[in-house]
């Protein structure tokens, strides 16, 4: 016998005031098998929940309809309010009242009559609810972090403090990332090198940690506990164990081109580390670049090397390895604001981005920490700071903040007033967002130091003779105003990589519009993803700053580590289930599964008294992923899927139906 | 090295009752939007139009503050700029805007509204110009460019301003003297008579 | 609601992925847009387990369209399924019209868990050309 | 090639030379411009001050003409006729209301099917810059031209579009397959004010006044336009503007035409060149270029 209780949630006035709840109560009592009724205010509320538990003893409910939010929102909820009931919690079946009705609909009649539809469909949905149980699999406590950022080290170094292995894939010949361009730090200052790197070499000598630089992740298959990888290990044509990183190659090398890691600004050779504190600072071969790759000849590093390290024969390798969680931190690109004509379409060597200046500004850095016009080496009188280039621009470039770009603007309007005495700074802005420990006491010590802050977005940048013009309007005088500048500093947008999105369908992970990848929760799992097992770290999840990127690193780490903490797991029972009696065993269904979770088995039945064996499809419960393309491709009708059975959908398709 | 170009007109300070004017979504917005085909609502007052206006400099207020009294439905003082007659819809705000607002386009909709409500234009000088050089494609179906300066100059009793310069675009064969007659003047006219008669018909 | 009435407006069932699509419904739902209150939701893991049999059997019961959504292709959260789905819908589509029912009253949307607005629009689009569609009797028991 | 080709109001009077050397370099390039029968204004500057439906119904006019003679395209010389028919073309091709409201008004049947097109596009993308270069034979040596587009060729983008709204080029290199030297400079495309030439000189006079200012910081010795309105006020308001600045420009204003045109051999006079208010022979006697 199923007794079903209805609990319709007020969510305050978010359902109550669109949805005539006390007439839905009315009608839901009148469906079959409901024996019990009730309203709440906020049903999610603890004593909200004790009603239900309430009700399941007094009422003796065996079924349970929950209508409110989104099941994305509190199905887990409330399946553990069954649970402590001692209900199997998957007895229970949410109706979408307030996503999918209340706040989407204004006419009270017409979204009372839809809500209607939507709890009779839980209704029939609940009748047919099995009791479902969770199935365990073992884990590999065994972690990969892609991106050797200050996110991907400070995430390797919790998981292995921890005292589990960690594998760190860096695409870059160098860990260090974005962190290691830059000069200082807001909003103290501190040196970024000397904060950074201790912990470039902690992770490289952590006993935990095994550092993959030069390497991608080509594949990612298998499930949370059971990742299998593969990762290819570029070929760096140097023996690393040999090498020591004496330098002589690279300083005889013949062949140069502009250092990445200056943007430009400086050169490196074609064998080469990328900056003087690199971790390995092992050198690598651009083969690119490299003439006895291009030509056949030359071999002079090889000549060069006492250590007999240089190895050009070398062949990148693909590897494939097991993982129990995985943690994206691949970081973000800048903006190119080459699209801006106005500003000159990036072609005046005068205009440069805020990474340029740090590179500038750096001590280590291709002009020793002196601050100097690209185009003729001068030191720049006047400077000007243009905010918000490609950001919350939807016409040219990107809707969102870019979250960093007033502070480190503000650093560096700081840092040059230090360095160049008597210069005079302006920094056009549109709303200066310093929302941060320590944020709006730095903004206003660089406005003390005398940068002169301008409120209103730039409209030109012009060569005129030997300077560059800044036009724009000063929006609190209502004037137009220029600046003939000899600098001009873009703070330009932080966007998602240009191939995030490649490395999201690899990870069968989701993104945003804007190649961000994408929480499972915007303020409740903000460092999960919706595929268990994976974890994301840093900018690649948005724009952000270092403090909050080391958080998300901390936090995705504080994950891994609980998920390491078990030694098996719990899988979700709705996995598909195959009807022995029915299954005809042609194993149509065997191709569709992406998991490999469908084989074959032999079994053996008594029929009119003889023994017969035959061939049936089963199913891995372990592998499962519930998609339930397996059910589409039966012909006979005997796979099925717990949870959302073939007879319980054609039940909802009747109630919802007309 | 802040220079700040040109005099801003005598715009005449008020105090501005914001609870006064219409809530949300303004008619003026509406009216605007419906002409401009843009949305005022999502200017967010960055400047940038302005800052890049080339007639700036004689408006007495900056095309940005004109999205502003849009936005809050302020109907006199967007109407009462020279702003809106100072727009040479050059388009370079418009194609620049971060928020794909059509600046030139609003300022073009608040002038035709000006009309419509039959106000004294803020700049006489410009909207009379529009006036004599509609009026002659009316009469003509083709403009005749001598005739336009000609009329203008009467009208704006300013007959002698530029008067070396008519002549010597005479002498240089520039000013055609004849009017044209062709057959396209009738259905111009008819143009022009369709048009009043559904002007007739809505008010 | 029967058919002559003035104010007859259509019944959609919505088949839509749990991972995507009812995430975009959801979305569409926290950014308050509104749309007609002619959709009724079935959430499935998959477009990839809507069988086609559900489809003829919406039709059966009187819907006036039926709406399958899924990830886009190639975000597919257990990767293939909306791979599946495309094709047979492709044929399902094609067997609906021998049984008589119009094509336009089968739709397949892609529309991931950012596009809440994309939802609100194919409800919108969906509803006005039902409506010029009519009501669907073809298949409806009793008409038969 | 031939073309359907509608003229303006311009090109027979302020713009008479724009129009002679127009004629002379679709001569020498072999382009057939065969003028729209019974065009009439297209009521750029004024009508879209004015009244909306105006400023639909002129423009749809003379398309209606073109599309019932058979033409997909109708070209222009005049960049303020090119961007009025270009804005409502793209409204009323795109829109069938729009078009509908404007057939009304015209009593045409419009159909949607004609695209303005500007005479510079055509030189720099139909006949190319190799077939212009082939026919110099007097390359322009030593001319240092400023390449002015003003406001009205390339915006808006979406119904210009045939370059760049921040920094064209058709011109420039049109320019250098004269043999000239053409400068860089940032006002390639500001607004010279020139709708308001008659109405509010002072306002003009500062706008020019900005235009040239710029031309000189970079080293031009002249500008070449493509526009009657942009050319009749930087030339006539030349000594205006050069008062409110408290300099002398002594810019010539050549129209692109003019320029192709002496470089493929033709006389001044064929060209015009005598007609200019800032005496546009001069400098090119200097230069030996005529």
């Amino acid at each position: 016998m199923k007794r079903v209780g209805v609990f319709l949630c007020w969510c305050g006035s978010n359902i109550a005031a669109t949805v005539d709840v006390p007439a839905l109560a009315e009608y839901a009592a009148k469906l079959p098998n409901v024996v019990y009724v009730e309203q709440n205010k906020y049903t999610c509320s603890e004593p909200g929940q004790e009603q239900i538990r309430k009700a399941i003893a007094e009422h003796r409910l065996n079924r349970v309809v929950v209508a409110a939010c989104s099941p994305r929102m509190h199905e887990t909820t409330f399946r553990r309010t069954l649970a402590s009931a001692s209900l199997n919690p998957y007895l229970l079946e949410m109706a979408n009242v307030r996503e999918h009705c209340s706040w989407v609909h204004q006419d009270r009649a017409e979204a009372t009559a839809k809500a209607r539809a939507l709890v009779r469909r839980a209704v029939a949905k609940v009748q047919l609810a099995r009791p479902l149980f969770q199935s365990s699999i073992p884990v590999n406590r065994r972690a990969l972090v892609i991106g050797g950022g200050i996110a991907g080290i400070q995430a390797a170094l919790d998981i292995a403090d921890s005292g589990h292995k960690v594998v760190l894939v860096e695409r870059e010949p160098t860990i260090g990332g974005r962190m290691a361009q830059l000069d200082k730090t807001f909003p103290t200052l501190d040196c970024s090198s000397c904060i950074l790197t201790p912990k470039m070499v902690d992770a490289a000598q952590h006993e935990n940690i095994q550092l993959w630089t030069y390497s991608e992740v080509e594949e990612v298959g298998g499930y949370v506990g059971n990742f299998q990888v593969k990762i290819r290990r570029r070929a760096t044509s140097i023996n690393a164990s040999a090498c020591t990183g004496c330098g002589a190659c690279w300083e005889k090398c013949p062949a140069k081109t502009g250092n990445e890691f200056d943007l430009g600004l400086g050169q490196r050779k074609a064998i080469y580390v990328p900056f003087p504190q690199a971790v390995p600072n092992k050198p690598v071969i651009d083969r690119d670049l490299c003439i006895y790759f291009k030509t056949g000849r030359c071999r002079i590093c090889q000549r060069f090397c006492t250590a007999g390290a240089v190895e050009f024969e070398q062949q990148d390798v693909v590897v494939e390895e097991t993982f129990g969680a995985i943690v994206a931190a691949t970081g973000f690109e800048q903006f190119d604001h080459a699209v801006y004509g106005e500003y000159g379409y990036g072609k005046h060597p005068d205009v440069i981005t805020g990474l340029h200046l740090e590179r500038l500004i750096s001590a280590s850095g291709p002009s020793d920490g002196k601050v100097k016009r690209p185009s003729n080496g001068a030191v720049p009188e006047t400077v000007v700071f243009v905010q918000c280039v490609g950001s919350r621009d939807e016409a040219k470039g990107v809707s969102y903040c870019s979250r960093a770009c007033c502070m480190y603007t503000a650093k560096h309007a700081i840092m040059l007033h230090e360095k160049i005495p008597g210069v005079s700074t302006f920094v056009f802005y549109i709303d200066v967002r310093a929302a941060g420990k320590g944020y709006e006491e730095f903004y206003a010590r660089a406005q003390e130091l005398g940068a002169q802050y301008v409120r209103g977005r730039v409209a030109r940048v012009y060569q005129r003779g030997d300077k560059l013009v800044v036009m724009g309007e000063d929006t609190l005088l209502g004037a137009k105003v220029q600046v003939e500048a000899d600098l001009v500093v873009l703070a330009t947008a932080m966007t998602a990589r240009h191939d995030a999105q490649s490395l999201a369908r690899t990870l069968g992970i989701s993104y945003d519009q804007n190649g961000f990848f994408t929480e499972a929760h915007p303020k409740l799992r903000p460092v999960e993803t919706n595929t268990a097992g994976i974890f994301l770290a840093g900018a690649c999840q948005g724009p952000k700053d270092i403090p909050d990127t080391v958080a998300q690193g901390t936090a995705a780490a504080a994950k891994v580590n609980n998920l390491f903490a078990k030694e098996n797991l719990l899988a979700e029972p709705t996995v598909a289930t195959v009807n022995e009696a029915w299954c005809s065993g042609c194993l149509w269904c065997k191709p569709t599964c992406p998991y490999r979770a469908i084989d074959s088995k032999t079994i053996s039945q008594r029929q009119v008294g003889k023994i017969l064996t035959r061939q049936v499809a089963t199913v891995n419960a372990g592998l499962c992923q519930g998609c339930g393309a397996c059910t589409v491709a039966c012909r006979t009708g005997a796979m099925n899927l717990l949870g959302f059975s073939n007879e319980q959908i054609l039940a909802e398709v009747d109630a919802i139906c007309p | 090295m802040l220079s700040i170009k040109g005099k801003r007109g005598d715009a005449v300070v008020r105090t501005i009752t914001l609870s006064a004017l219409e809530p949300g979504r303004t008619r003026l917005q509406g009216e605007v939007e419906a002409m401009g085909g843009t949305n005022v609502r999502r200017c967010y007052q960055c400047g940038k139009c302005s800052g890049g206006c080339p007639a700036s400099f004689a408006m007495e207020a900056q095309p940005r503050q004109v999205m502003r009294m849009v936005q809050l439905g302020d109907r006199e003082g967007a109407l009462a700029t020279n702003t809106i007659w100072l727009c040479a819809s050059c388009l370079a705000c418009t194609t620049r805007c971060p928020r794909e607002v059509e600046i030139a386009g609003v300022m073009e909709a608040l002038r035709i509204i000006s009309r419509r409500e039959r106000r004294v234009p803020s700049d006489r000088n410009v909207a009379l110009f529009h006036d004599i050089f509609v009026d002659a494609i009316r009469r003509r179906g083709r403009l005749n460019e001598f005739e336009l300066a000609m009329r203008y100059k009467l009208a704006s009793r300013n007959l002698f301003a530029d008067i070396a310069q008519g002549i010597s675009m005479m002498l240089r064969g520039k000013l055609a003297l004849i009017p044209h007659k062709y057959r396209g003047r009738a259905q111009v006219q008819a143009i022009f008579r369709r048009i009043k008669e559904a002007e007739v018909k809505r008010s | 609601m029967s058919v002559g009435e003035q104010s007859w407006k259509p019944t959609i069932v919505a088949f839509c992925c749990n991972w995507c699509s009812y995430a975009g419904a959801d979305l569409a739902g926290t950014s308050r847009l509104q749309y007609p209150a002619t959709v009724r939701i079935i959430r499935v893991p998959c477009s990839g387990r809507v069988n086609p049999q559900f489809i003829v059997r919406a039709f059966q019961r009187g819907a006036d369209g039926v709406l399958v959504a899924g990830c886009h292709p190639g975000d597919c959260h257990y990767s293939t399924g909306n791979y599946y789905a495309r094709r047979r819908f492709l044929l399902a589509t094609r067997f609906l019209e021998y049984l008589g029912i119009e094509p336009g009253r089968l739709w397949v949307r892609w529309i991931s868990g950012s596009e809440g607005h994309k939802f609100a629009t194919v409800i919108k689009e969906m509803s006005a050309a039902l409506e010029r569609l009519g009501p669907n009797v073809k298949l409806r028991e009793g008409a038969l | 090639m031939k073309y359907v080709y509608y003229p303006g109001c311009s090109l027979g009077g302020t713009a008479r030379e724009y129009g002679i050397s127009a004629r002379a370099v679709n001569d020498a390039l072999g382009l057939e411009f065969q003028e729209l029968a019974d065009w009439s204004c297209c009521g750029a500057s004024s009508a879209h001050m004015t009244n909306l439906d105006l400023a639909l119904a002129l423009p749809v006019r003379n398309l209606a003409l073109a599309e019932a003679q058979g033409a997909r395209e109708l070209v222009t010389a005049c960049a303020s006729c090119y961007q009025r028919l270009a804005i409502v073309a793209h409204e009323v091709n795109t829109h069938p209301r729009a078009r509908e409201r404007a057939n009304q008004l015209t009593g045409a049947d419009y159909k949607g099917g004609v695209t303005p097109r500007h005479l510079l596009d055509v030189l720099g993308k139909d006949v190319g810059v190799d077939r212009v270069a082939a026919r110099v034979t007097r390359p322009l040596e030593g001319l240092k031209v400023a390449c002015y587009y003003g406001c009205l060729l390339v915006r808006p983008v979406k119904a210009t579009g045939f370059d760049d709204p921040e920094d064209p080029q058709t011109m420039d290199t049109l320019v250098k397959a004269a043999g000239a030297q053409v400068v860089t400079w940032p006002f390639k495309t500001e607004c010279c004010g020139a709708s308001f030439s008659m109405s509010r000189t002072d306002v003009v006079a500062g706008m020019a006044a900005a235009v040239l200012s710029e031309a000189k910081a970079a080293g031009a010795d002249c500008l070449v336009t493509a526009c009657p309105m942009c050319h009749s006020n930087l030339d006539m308001r030349q000594s205006m503007a050069a008062r409110v600045a408290r300099t002398t420009f002594n810019l010539p204003i050549y129209y692109i035409t003019q320029l192709l045109g002496l470089s493929f051999g033709y006389m001044p006079r064929q060209l015009g060149l005598n007609s200019h208010f800032v005496k546009a022979l001069p400098l090119l006697r200097r230069l030996r270029l005529v």
